[in-house]
């Protein structure tokens, strides 16, 4: 079973050189640290900076420079700063080539739900609705159930939506899944885990082809 | 040179009245105005709406506000940061209206630049599109939003000259540029006043036609809400 | 009567303390010469530039500052220069505080006319259909009458249309009009210029009241 | 860092074909981008369709397309400054779309920002609402005006780097800045490229995700239109 940082470890592997990346807060703002060093990436956050580099050294933190997790950042060389409404413009116009984000639920369908539990939390949607409605490719990083045992990979969402059939890959502790024509396809294993063992955590329709390789990470 | 500076904060927030719609810029606590949030504490302004993507901590920023109970409604992208927000929301003590933050900046920008609505993908089959208007272009679905009407806009800049002319720094800049113009009355707060000329004419993030007021604040706390660093080895 | 410069000078008379002006090509351009010394006024261009300053000198044009009529200008401490989208979110958002245009044809009803002849003449809207949609406050700046003697201030405009119902204010070479109520209001004459030459020079319902006083230019 | 620099402008253009859309920054013959203009005019691509807010002049700029009778239509805002313009349309040999100023930029805005449509007050009442939707908010009318769609936009920056960020100068920046990203592929050509990390990031003016391919120019000839100039007494 793979930890956060395992899952982060995972979906490195699908950032390609020349990419445009938004992280999600969680899970993957850890992605950041796991990418190849070979290949050219650049990190976009919604609150209006791209080409962030790692945290900074202790004393050098900026308030001013920030990203969407509000969480202080440093820069790269040919880094830009830019007010929301461009920042959503690279988003909304398709000019960014990978989403990464978190999700309390993921359907069958590509539905994907993560801003609210009525009743009970509601954090907003920050700026989630506009990725997952622009997209193209769009990664979602989450526990394969919750607490409590139960799926979190269903049939249908049971919570408010965040956006309608828009996730294409998930990456859980379990595994590495597609998300088509109505269907969960089991890619890959995490290391120790069983295909019994992932479907018994899938709620929704699970499609096993063939041998099904452990993750390499 | 049409001249927008006024002495202090208490000048530059003339007018402000209880039930108003205000916007304030910021992400998080980074680039809010603080000088005019304690200002409205200290006028104790009450039932008003206010446009701002989070809703501070409890104890900074739009926090201040909502501890004081000056807030009838809040119109958000993001509100995870904030326990006597929940609190309220879930109580019903407050009224929320969270938006999709691309829409939140878009429907500021509206309002500065005279467009009454937009169709945007965000957040169609979701919650947010219950009861606007969506419709198909090239085999997608999108929702109709509409510009936000507000009367004053509170917005913090980094360098500002008596003209209105800003300078944001940093990702202190995010919803500031997009809410100048968007309202009745655009109150600006600078750390640094600079002389009129001073400003390079070709790096002015918001010309100052968009700004009525402006005005230097000082020791800002600039509080930082998530340290993260790297211990040097 | 007056020639383009008069005109000009007239309409500088409108032109208030603390106002943002856009100035259309032609005769509006000219206004700027005119405007009070005691007030602070900023030129807006639409191409791009807000607090325009006069000419430069001869051999100090720079060929990347311009106006809206591509003539080399200068800047004025304070100015900015920004994009074609934030230029008209200043015309449209109704930040600009007066518009000077000119016209072919201007009709009771506050119509429009000043981009095509059909057929014949075809130059484009540039920014005006922008200008005249938005702006509340618009000044036209035009010839009474065309080369042949016909009048420009009509009942009804025969050419395609700028804008509708926008028009408030007329200075002609004859005489200053209120347009209101579907009607031009003769509100002042040209040095030397009758209420009938006025009167005859105009195919529009003129309503004159009372004595009419000469402009004070 | 995420590398847009290609060698020359032959480089620049590659892919370019017969009857395709591009868009062209500039505001007469100020901000234009020359030296693809120069290329177009070589490679003798034919019945395109411009985006270009104007014509150039009979022997610059897009009239130098107009010239060796490349383009099918234009889409502009002001033709006033071409005879062979006005004749190739007077003639029907050019069709031509004449868009308020303000609808162009926000045209090129919206397919840059993901928005399929807006609603403008511009153009309401004439001709150039003819067969479009309108449509009343707040009591006053509007016209639906849609997002362009181009295959290339030529962009002419000051200065930029290899990423693709870019900086304008004076009022040379005017619609190039919203062309950006509005087009399948975009080219900037630039007087200077800097290295990168040179360019201050507070003061760029179009981020090098909205570009893919730039290159620097040489020997810009900037042709002045209308050189109005004050003697010195």
């Amino acid at each position: 079973m793979l930890d956060k940082n395992g899952i982060a470890k995972r979906i490195a592997q699908e950032v390609q050189n020349d990419f445009y990346v938004n992280l999600g807060i969680g899970i993957p703002t850890l992605v950041a640290n796991y990418v190849r060093e070979d290949i050219e990436v650049e990190f976009q956050s919604e609150n209006g900076v791209l080409g962030m580099g790692p945290f900074p050294f202790d004393g050098e933190e900026d308030a001013d420079i920030i990203n969407a997790g509000k969480q202080t950042i440093t820069t790269m060389p040919g880094a830009s700063f830019f007010d929301s409404a461009l920042s959503f413009s690279m988003i909304r116009g398709k000019h960014v080539d990978l989403t990464i984000l978190g999700a309390m639920e993921v359907a069958q369908n590509g539905d994907i739900a993560n801003w609210k539990i009525p009743g009970k939390m509601v954090k907003g949607m920050g700026g989630a609705m506009d990725l997952v409605a622009s997209a193209e490719n769009i990664i979602v990083a989450m526990m394969h159930t919750n607490k409590r045992g139960a799926s979190k990979i269903l049939k249908k969402c049971s919570l408010p939506l965040t956006g309608v059939g828009c996730v294409t890959k998930i990456v859980t502790n379990l595994a590495v899944l597609e998300v088509k024509d109505n269907q969960f396809h089991l890619l890959e294993r995490a290391p120790g885990i069983s295909v019994k063992e992932i479907q018994e955590a899938t709620e929704g329709t699970l499609i096993v082809n063939g041998e099904i390789p452990e993750m390499n990470i | 040179m049409i001249n927008k500076k006024v002495n202090n904060v208490r000048d530059a927030l003339k007018g402000v009245k209880d039930g108003m719609t205000f916007m304030l810029g910021g992400f998080g606590l980074c680039g809010i105005p603080e000088k005019a949030i304690a200002e409205l504490v200290k006028l104790d302004v009450r039932n008003v709406t206010c446009i701002s993507n989070n809703a501070g901590v409890d104890d900074f920023g739009l926090g201040l506000l909502l501890k004081n109970k000056q807030i009838k409604k809040m119109i958000s992208s993001y509100v995870g940061e904030n326990e006597e927000f929940e609190r309220q929301m879930l109580s019903g003590e407050l009224e929320v209206e969270l938006t999709p933050q691309g829409t939140l900046a878009e429907k500021c920008r509206a309002a500065q630049a005279g467009f009454p609505a937009f169709y945007t993908p965000a957040g169609y089959g979701t919650e947010v599109a219950k009861g606007k208007e969506t419709r198909e272009f090239d085999g997608k679905m999108y929702v109709l939003e509409t510009a936000f009407k507000a009367d004053f806009a509170f917005i913090k800049a980094w360098k500002g000259d008596a003209a209105g002319n800003l300078v944001f720094k940093g990702t202190a800049r995010n919803f500031n540029p997009n809410m100048c113009g968007a309202a009745t009355i655009t109150v600006v707060e600078v750390e640094e006043l600079v002389p009129v000329g001073e400003l390079d004419p070709n790096n002015i993030h918001i010309p100052g036609i968009f700004v009525q007021r402006i005005f230097e604040g000082k020791n800002y706390e600039k509080r930082i809400e998530q340290r993260t660093v790297i211990q040097k080895s």
